[in-house]
């Protein structure tokens, strides 16, 4: 129980912070048409993310934090600290310019819809219904995305540099998604989470496909290191993530006896 | 003007004044056409522009559910900006062009979107007050002459009636929370009611477009009307929600069947107007940020798509 | 006393929000000197700000947002929200580069250094004493911008643009320095504070001095207009200050019960 | 070698026998230059890449004095990197060289700030910990043959000591005070005691250099003498302070006289060396978009400079 709240936290930071980064773009993307997609993705994401809060709150992990009136999703969002956010680190770095947020959201949207076609399967039936929807909207993320880097890739001189050096500057934060965390393995063994090391083929599938036909290479940067082995999973994040959340809960924690 | 233009002239004014649609295929004078461009790009710009004070607090959103609608409601927003750019297209003009003019303020947008978000409740009032004079303004406009625009805004109506009941939902919870939400909305209520008010534009003995705009059926009242209208509706919906809107000569007139109201500042209104409201050039900077910050996008987008045009394109 | 409390306030967010503002330039300057200067104004500025918020606070100012046992001037700082900051607008204003940041340190501390000459004369003892420190810190605070104007107007062909560009930038803050707020006048009239609009003449005398030098041209932009006639002295802000105190304050709200 | 460079050499050996100090105008054989270009570089570039660790919690410091006391800390490790870049320039080489060298990853910092400062009490820890081990690691080097260098360390030696006791200080303060701050302070030290161990550098058996430098006197002690040291030293600081040190090994050995501790994950040190720590990549990005951010800072000074080289600076 204890394993299952803490694999709904880790999905659901996952979303919810990548959803926060995102919605960064507001008013400011390149196009209308990408003001619409970008909101979209994190409009998912954010769906994605209540709906795995809310059932790690009925698991008891909203307990600890709970300090006035709020649902756990609540709970959970505004009154954890950074170390209580179990996301692996890539969600939460600066997106960077338009080329940076593409490549971000390959990579993201490729590992995320790996898992959840695997999590489809879960034993656990809620696990199972988020996935099932999840699969859908992650399959359009990372066909948006695959698009874009297609036209970054092979489209001038300029934005091939770009989306390179966007490609460049996420690559450390790769390996990071495919190291199984404790609590993942045990309720992989149980038939219940999935194993992201099992996720290594089908995310590199995607890329040695669409990077060639996007003359782009692949990165060759070491991944980022971890803290005496802990890393996102464990709450050790990197240092973008308190500043990420200064500014999302500061109006939550401010009137902590308020709901909204 | 040949006897033929003089011709198509008529039965333009015939289509008009019989309620009917002009379609963008269809003969139109040079001055309708005009107008109803600048009328529609101004409605985009206004959409556009509208994300800033709004996106200002999606990252502090202080529940998610609030943050999803705010999210969402700011995409509309983007969504409408689409629609309407799309029919300033049927007039022979595109978006590229119209955003240049609108950051280098050739083109207007709506004044109230020069007024900074201070709180959370602006979220709310703006969707009260803001989202409700628009809908006042528009909802005419579905009836508009010209075919695209009444279609567009159909659907705009729409949404925004949706944003306006959530807009208002949102100061239903705050007015019934803490001390603390309450005088937050109060406040923000104090700070949009006469910007609100001045969204209908100048008192109708100055605004000498009206009539002929009224004539081509691509505005439907006065300024003053629908001004009217607006406080109408709106005096019983802060008595529901428990605000007081910050004027004192404020009272309903039983011989008018109206509400009387005070006197706007119009020296306020036309400073906003001339670009030195609290953040016009706030806003235009962002927008010029925006755009010219993706032009190596949308160049690679173009480049892409010329290369890749004669042959398929290959599947991601 | 209430009108005192609110004085010491205005100037004491005046120098606060400078100070966080400048604070963000930390190991971000153009040269080392730079960082250590850009950190010594910040420190200058954040002293003073300190002796006036606990004076501010010995007036009764802290009491209304006291919610644990921190001192006045943190109370002033952490829990206070936007609309209770009675700064001027100019020092939340984003830095931008660094001719911007030259423009706004030379704006700022000319004005200041104008008034807290004329504080040093202050009925009030305790003004005139955190005058008469303030004045020389902002003496070098002025020069130093000055200096660097001249570098960057004289410079190269780059750096006048951008020094350009940042003085037109800070223009439209300017205007509301000279606004008198009720609270001076009425101060002003008893000798305890110094009325702003007579400061226009002596900060127009040392950019009429500088700018020509620096061959920079000063700049004809609007001023940011005011909302319903509140500015932020009345605790009527630009969006800028938000997001500013959601950063500043989000360590200190998190921890209501804590001292440092 | 001629002759004169014989008794150059001789000279200098003697010097540096006899505790001499060796001043730039000096002969010094050309590894000795190298070894203390290198050492010193590498030493100021971990002051202005330690900048950024404290400075990501200046801005969200929770109370002004901290706040004060974190600035002024940092500005020193500015002043300090001055101090240092001066004394590599009487060695022959210039600032703007080595920074280029720092930023293409062609001369290193000090590991310890490959790593993310989490909490506050990170900035209370990295006093105690980082500077203490810093300071076991530098006052010896007040006593450097060379001169510029020692006297550097000297002011430098200083002002970390104030800066170690204003670390302890804080970490009383949060020790005496929640049990979410005494949390905070335990986690921190359980993330930097090792890495503050491997501060010192590989083991004596791994480190080829260290006897060289001991004979040029610009080393007083091996890697694991100071390391050791620096074990003896904390221990009793981390028992007065009420935190436990990660490490099940470590205790008082009676007949060493000293403190047996474990093993330190030495493959982990290597990974961060190598430029795969947690925040190698973000601190060199973040130090050449400084230094290339604020190159036309530099260039309109230098342009200036030779403009107004042969007439009076104007005064402002």
């Amino acid at each position: 129980r204890a394993d299952l709240a803490a694999y709904c936290l880790m999905l659901a930071d996952d979303a919810l912070i990548a959803a926060q980064r995102l919605a960064g773009w507001t008013a400011k993307a390149p196009e209308l048409e990408e003001d619409v997609a970008l909101a979209n993705i994190a409009l998912d994401l954010l769906g994605q993310a209540r709906v795995l809060l809310s059932r790690a709150g009925h698991l008891g992990a909203a307990e600890p934090f709970r300090a006035g009136p709020q649902d756990d999703e609540d709970v959970l969002t505004y009154f954890r600290d950074d170390r209580g956010f179990r996301n692996v680190t890539l969600v939460e770095t600066d997106l960077g310019d338009f080329g940076r947020t593409i490549a971000w959201i390959l990579v993201l949207s490729s590992w995320r819809l790996a898992l959840m076609q695997r999590l489809t399967g879960s034993r656990d039936p809620v696990l199972a219904a988020v996935a099932g929807k999840a699969v859908k909207e992650l399959a359009y993320h990372r066909d948006y995305a695959a698009q874009w880097t297609l036209r970054l890739g092979d489209g001038t001189e300029l934005s091939h540099a770009r989306m390179q050096a966007g490609l460049d500057d996420v690559w450390p934060f790769v390996e990071e998604l495919f190291l199984p965390h404790d609590v993942e393995r045990r309720l992989a063994e149980a038939g219940v989470a999935v194993d992201p090391a099992e996720l290594r083929g089908e995310v590199d599938g995607v890329l040695e496909q669409v990077l060639p036909l996007a003359t782009l290479t692949r990165p060759e940067r070491a991944a980022v290191g971890l803290v005496g082995g802990r890393g996102g999973r464990d709450g050790v994040h990197t240092e973008s993530l308190g500043t990420v959340l200064a500014v999302m809960q500061s109006l939550a924690r401010a009137h902590p006896e308020a709901t909204w | 003007m040949t006897v033929t233009e003089h011709e198509l002239e008529a039965q333009f004014e015939r289509t008009v004044a019989s309620e009917g649609r002009v379609e963008p295929r269809d003969w139109m004078p040079e001055g309708y056409r005009k107008t109803l461009i600048r009328q529609i790009a101004q409605h985009a710009h206004s959409e556009i522009i509208g994300m800033q004070p709004e996106g200002n607090w999606i990252l502090r959103a202080p529940s998610l559910r609030r943050k999803a609608i705010l999210l969402a409601k700011v995409q509309d927003e983007a969504g409408h900006g689409l629609y309407l750019y799309s029919a300033t297209e049927t007039l022979g003009v595109d978006r590229g062009e119209l955003t240049e003019k609108l950051i280098d303020s050739k083109q207007k947008y709506s004044s109230i979107f020069n007024y900074p978000t201070l709180t959370f409740a602006d979220i709310g009032v703006i969707g009260w007050l803001v989202d409700g004079a628009a809908i006042v303004n528009q909802v005419p406009l579905c009836r508009s002459s010209y075919g695209p625009y009444a279609r567009a805004m159909v659907r705009i109506c729409k949404e925004e009636s949706f944003h306006q009941r959530q807009g208002y939902e949102l100061l239903m919870t705050l007015m019934a929370g803490t001390d603390a939400q309450r005088a937050m909305v109060q406040d923000a209520v104090d700070r949009w009611w006469w910007p609100s008010l001045m969204m209908f534009g100048p008192a109708d003995g100055d605004s000498p477009n009206t009539q002929q705009s009224m004539a081509w059926r691509i505005k439907r009242h006065t300024n003053d009307e629908l001004r009217q209208r607006y406080v109408d509706m709106t005096v019983p919906q802060a008595e529901a929600l428990g605000v007081t809107l910050p004027d004192p000569a404020l009272r309903w007139n039983d011989d008018r069947q109206a509400h009387d109201f005070g006197d706007i500042d119009w020296d306020e209104f036309m400073q906003v107007v001339k670009g030195a409201g609290p953040c016009n050039a706030q806003r235009l900077a962002n927008r010029r940020a925006a755009h010219e910050g993706g032009q190596w996008v949308r160049d690679a987008a173009a480049a892409y798509a010329v290369k890749h045009a004669a042959r398929e394109v290959p599947a991601a």
